[in-house]
């Protein structure tokens, strides 16, 4: 079996003297969705913000096709989408203006694409008329729904969302599930923690429980 | 004036010299004195650690051998 | 509602889509353009602080204008120094608590280029304001008026310069608390050369004596420092964003 | 010749070394000052201009220009612990920055003892001790940042961030301070720095230096352990180390 896209080996984390994680290891490949599982408190951000490259493991290491990511951070970058406990997107911004921003980041050079691209996307996302107030009046689920527009806006292969389903009501619910079906057949990788098991048709959903 | 006298006088200039040179003492002296104290701290926080951890994993074996 | 965009690159080796430099430098500007005027007290009250510090020491050191015009380089140069680092808090912090920072190291995009972005717009904001503000406290020291274009040229350099050295403190201090304090312990003794040269020129130039010597050492640390600091500035941000939690 | 370094690397190795060590370089230490001292307060004759005064340079001198290589020492350590992730150079850089800065406390308060009686004044803004001044900001910023970030890791890489940056900039404050100085003063200040010495005063000072040198090592080699005992507390050779046993069972 040829070296798995993305590689998680021994990560152990120490909070002082406990230990937060025990030499995590796991791998995914194109098409498989990994479910994070734990108690609250049990790591499993920690987890996540390792694999990204925003939090540092007391040991272990991360591979992206076989090269670890401190090596081949740029390329890392390119394929990652990371939606993490904060929505990550400019109070003072509107939601079109701050989904501008992610687009040009990702590697898109010309507005008119992108900004037909967010208006369908914000119409999936039922926000289309919110789209031109700054997102601080938005209410927490809404501005979590524009962060989850990115799912639609960028083509990256792996998808690394902390807990997306947090403060979405059940229309938002079955559109992320829908994505993250979508994203996999169509060859993608999605790791992601919830507490609530998510139920994702036509692709099957290994779970790694973190003590 | 005796030799001892005129040593410690250091031509008028005792204020500063003596001076400077206890202040240097007691500064070295202090760095070797902490570091010292905290070895021996370091030290003992280690131990009872390491005696912590070897009691856990005992009582721990113990245990499995009563339930096993 | 099948989306088009959603068709994956899944080839290995698709190269890293790494946007020109030109047009990643205007997506940072406008953002950091756009935030910065939604909310104007984040570069108001610096330029409020440096004209209000400027103007307490003639109260403390006495009106006299020939003890004033001696000093006038001096202080005005020590105020803008305090007021531009009293203003690099926002810099990064603002960014780290609404987990912009991280998607902004994560962008895969060239995290140097992004930093300058941002100081470029934040010296804009901060700098550029001292800069015109000057003439006229100038006058309040009665500093000789042939001697404001060199103060304005010098302030010109120098705070460009500070802000990109600050920028590194403010990576290393960020989402720390006090860290503004922290951030002038760090970045002052780094600034001693620009604050030299610069009222040094001034100095130069009131009494009427050359300052393109002093000029040219401070344009000098200026390139030094645009090509430097923010090179070190995202390597310190890459560390300030994995270190909490 | 790089499995040599490797060696250096592991922590076990360094801690036994620095063990071993320590006693010796703390006894040759003490013995080099002793001598230095006895041959600088009391064989070497008075200076003709200063008279008894110039004596503070075995202490201000070495004091001076230790400050200066403990922080390079620190700047270098920094910079291999960021190129090649080598735990054991940053914990040198940590245990390097107390000394260094109270070496450098120490060139300011003797160099201003020193300066009273020649100038009457407590404090010169001379060159060299703004320069030392400053100094003592950077290793106060350096120990500042690493006490407030509360991730050990990050704190360590943060740090050593700063060093190197403030290596970098050591030489363009000390120039421009230098300028600075002579730019304001006009040069009536004798020449504070090394005076044309005669080889008995010059003797116990190049073995006040080398005094100094061995006390950092001392202190540097302990520190080391201590850092090293902090990081490695979980790993299981340092349970079984006879100290800590020891250490250990006379507790119970």
């Amino acid at each position: 079996m040829s070296e798995p896209v993305l590689a998680v080996k021994d990560v152990t984390v120490w909070r002082g003297d406990n230990l937060l994680l025990d030499n995590v290891s796991f791998s995914l490949n194109d098409g498989n969705v990994l479910q994070i599982r734990g108690a609250n408190g049990s790591g499993k951000t920690t987890l996540l913000r390792i694999v990204c490259g925003v939090g540092i493991a007391d040991e272990g290491d991360v591979f992206w096709q076989g090269v670890s990511t401190r090596r081949n951070t740029d390329q890392f970058n390119d394929a990652l989408l990371y939606i993490g406990h904060k929505a990550g997107i400019k109070g003072e911004l509107t939601a079109m203006e701050n989904l501008r921003i992610f687009c040009r980041l990702s590697g898109s050079e010309n507005p008119a694409s992108d900004d037909k691209k967010i208006s369908v996307a914000l119409d999936a996302l039922s926000l289309n008329q919110k789209a031109d107030i700054p997102c601080r009046h938005l209410s927490a689920g809404q501005q979590r729904r524009v962060s989850l527009a990115r799912l639609l806006l960028q083509a990256n292969r792996l998808w690394v969302l902390d807990e997306p389903l947090t403060s979405l009501d059940a229309a938002g619910l079955s559109w992320v599930e829908s994505r993250i079906a979508q994203h996999a057949a169509n060859g993608g990788m999605v790791l992601l923690t919830t507490h609530a098991p998510i139920n994702v048709e036509s692709v099957e959903v290994n779970t790694f429980d973190l003590g | 004036m005796s030799d001892v006298a005129a040593f410690f006088h250091m031509g008028g200039y005792a204020a500063y010299v003596w001076p400077s040179m206890l202040i240097s003492l007691v500064v070295l002296l202090a760095n070797v004195f902490i570091s010292r104290a905290q070895y021996k701290r370091v030290l003992r926080q280690t131990a009872q650690r390491a005696r912590a951890k070897a009691e856990s994993s005992t009582t721990g074996a113990k245990n499995q051998n009563v339930k096993s | 509602m099948t989306s088009d965009k959603s068709a994956l690159q899944s080839n290995d080796t698709a190269e890293p889509l790494t946007v020109g430099i030109l047009s990643l430098l205007t997506c940072i500007i406008k953002r950091e353009w756009l935030v910065a005027f939604r909310n104007p007290g984040q570069w108001v009250n610096p330029l409020l602080f440096f004209v209000v510090v400027v103007s307490l020491f003639p109260l403390g050191v006495g009106p006299s204008p020939a003890t004033l015009a001696s000093i006038a380089p001096g202080v005005l140069w020590v105020s803008s120094l305090l007021a531009v680092l009293l203003s690099l808090g926002t810099l990064f912090d603002a960014d780290y608590a609404d987990g912009t920072l991280e998607q902004l190291v994560l962008s895969g995009q060239s995290l140097p280029l992004i930093v300058l972005g941002k100081v470029l717009v934040h010296w804009l904001l901060s700098g550029l304001p001292l800069l015109l503000v000057s003439p006229l406290l100038a006058l309040l020291f009665n500093l000789p008026v042939a001697s404001i274009p060199v103060l304005m040229l010098s302030l010109l350099l120098g705070t460009l310069t500070l802000s990109l050295i600050g920028s590194i403190g403010a990576a290393l201090t960020v989402g720390l608390n006090q860290a503004g304090v922290l951030l002038s312990l760090l970045v002052l003794p780094l600034c001693v050369p620009v604050l030299i040269f610069g009222s040094s020129a001034v100095l130069a130039a009131a009494s009427d004596l050359g300052a393109g010597g002093q000029l040219l050492i401070l344009a000098a640390c200026l390139l030094l420092a645009l090509a430097l600091a923010p090179l070190t500035a995202a390597l310190a941000l890459r560390i300030g964003v994995s270190g909490t939690r | 010749m790089f499995k040599w370094i490797h060696r250096f690397g592991s922590a076990p190795f360094v801690y036994r070394l620095a063990g071993l060590l320590g006693p010796w370089v703390g006894w040759l230490c003490l013995i080099v000052m002793l001598v230095g001292l006895y041959l600088g307060l009391i064989v070497a004759p008075a200076d003709y201009e200063q008279g008894e005064s110039y004596r503070i340079i075995y202490v201000h001198v070495p004091a001076a220009i230790l400050s200066m290589f403990v922080y390079v020492v620190m700047a270098v350590s920094s910079a291999v612990f960021l190129i090649w992730r080598m735990k054991l150079a940053d914990v040198v850089a940590q245990a390097s920055a107390p000394i260094g800065a109270s070496f450098t406390f120490l060139a300011l308060v003797t160099g201003s003892l020193w300066g009273k009686p020649m100038w009457g004044t407590w404090w010169i803004w001379d060159g060299r001790l703004t320069s030392e001044l400053l100094l003592l900001f950077l290793y106060f910023g350096y120990m500042a940042l690493r006490a407030a970030i509360e991730h050990p890791q990050s704190a360590a890489r943060a740090a050593a961030v700063l060093a190197v940056v403030g290596v970098v900039n050591i030489p363009i404050i000390h120039y421009s301070v230098e300028w600075w100085s002579t730019l304001h003063q006009p040069a009536t200040i004798t020449k504070i720095g090394k005076p044309s010495i005669h080889p008995s005063m010059a003797v116990p000072l190049l073995l006040m230096i080398f005094g100094f040198q061995l006390l950092y090592l001392y202190i540097v080699l302990l520190r080391t352990r201590i850092g090293i005992l902090q990081r490695e507390a979980r790993t299981s050779w340092v349970a079984n180390l006879p100290e800590i046993e020891s250490s250990g069972a006379n507790r119970v």
